[in-house]
């Protein structure tokens, strides 16, 4: 079981950050679910140039790591990772992303819906459009 | 004592500034503060009456207790990521 | 609103394949969700080396292209991508890759859903553990 | 007339053969054929009685027609992907 969480400036990279996982565990994946907020050119109907994404740290990276956590038991996951933009993202660009590795595809999903959720009500992140 | 209470996002743009601070009588909880804010803003009473507060980078409870050394945010979201 | 499916032999490659669409589509992309399906080191509590994936041509490309332009329009999305193996694919190794472009997170994680269930349901593509 | 009904998976494995041929009268219909597949093999009767089958690589209704010339397949699916 393994988490990684991490929020960097500007927009993510094409590649995913991979969280690492036992080679035991790691033969247990059946499915992987990743899930990318990319910056869209309408906001609220509003053409934007870009978002601009303000963290509270350090308890932004505590609460997505608890929450991590938290999702990781309650699924019985076997690894997330957690990225997120600070500062400025373009449209068109990621400004978040979360994967799931999973040994099957429903909790996978369950999982995704709900971090994505809670991490909106509960992670100090504000975003602004510029 | 004197409470700063950081504030984030459309709130500090509203307020013009990055924190807020207020008095409250010794020993005080997270929801004197809440009540102080309502107190010195009463246009946003309502609000600030309800507004989350973090102590020392964690959700607090209205009864928790607070001190002038601890650091106090407003996290009201209204949707991130 | 853009399909592709692609049935081929052996494992997927690590790279995602990309349906094409139009610019102003790609502007009200928000969200991405990619699902790969990996195949398991156990197999109903057997060890396995691999799965044969045996595929009933033209009607498994007819049907999930067919499901894809369903639930693309029913649930509003810009593109799907289908990618499914045929033949042997190794423990720890993709044979299917969903991935969704979607202006919003909910219906593309709904429609992923729907997608897998209906797929396992209704495409004639069957697997073997060897 | 003489129905050649492809089969695939577990199923082509139990019976070690690809297709499974059947006679019914014409004009006759999906549901012909599902009988006389019931009928031909008595161990299995009821799993063929109600096997899906496609025709010329769609699924076909119980009361949809048949020919020699078409492609009729049964479809089994325990769980993809």
């Amino acid at each position: 079981m393994s988490v990684l969480v991490h929020i960097s400036p500007g927009p993510l990279s094409s590649e995913r950050l991979l969280a690492s996982h036992s080679a035991s565990a790691a033969h247990a994946v059946g499915a992987t679910v990743v899930f990318e907020g990319i910056v869209r050119a309408n906001e609220q109907g509003r053409a934007i140039r870009a978002l601009s994404y303000e963290a509270y740290e350090p308890m932004a990276t505590n609460s997505l790591t608890q929450l991590a956590n938290d999702i990781l038991s309650k699924h019985a996951l076997i690894a997330i990772t957690v990225e997120h933009s600070r500062g400025e993202v373009a449209t068109g660009q990621r400004s978040f992303r979360l994967a799931i590795d999973s040994a099957h595809r429903k909790e996978a999903l369950a999982a995704m819906d709900e971090f994505i959720d809670r991490m909106k009500r509960d992670v100090p992140i504000w975003k602004t459009a510029i | 004592m004197t409470i700063r209470v950081l504030i984030f996002g459309a709130l500090a743009r509203e307020m013009s500034c990055k924190e807020l601070v207020v008095d409250v009588c010794a020993p005080a909880t997270v929801r004197d503060v809440n009540a102080s804010l309502a107190a010195k803003f009463p246009p946003k009473a309502g609000f600030f009456q309800s507004a989350r507060l973090a102590v020392n980078h964690a959700f607090a409870t209205p009864d928790a207790p607070v001190q002038t050394t601890d650091e106090v945010a407003l996290i009201e979201l209204v949707g991130g990521g």
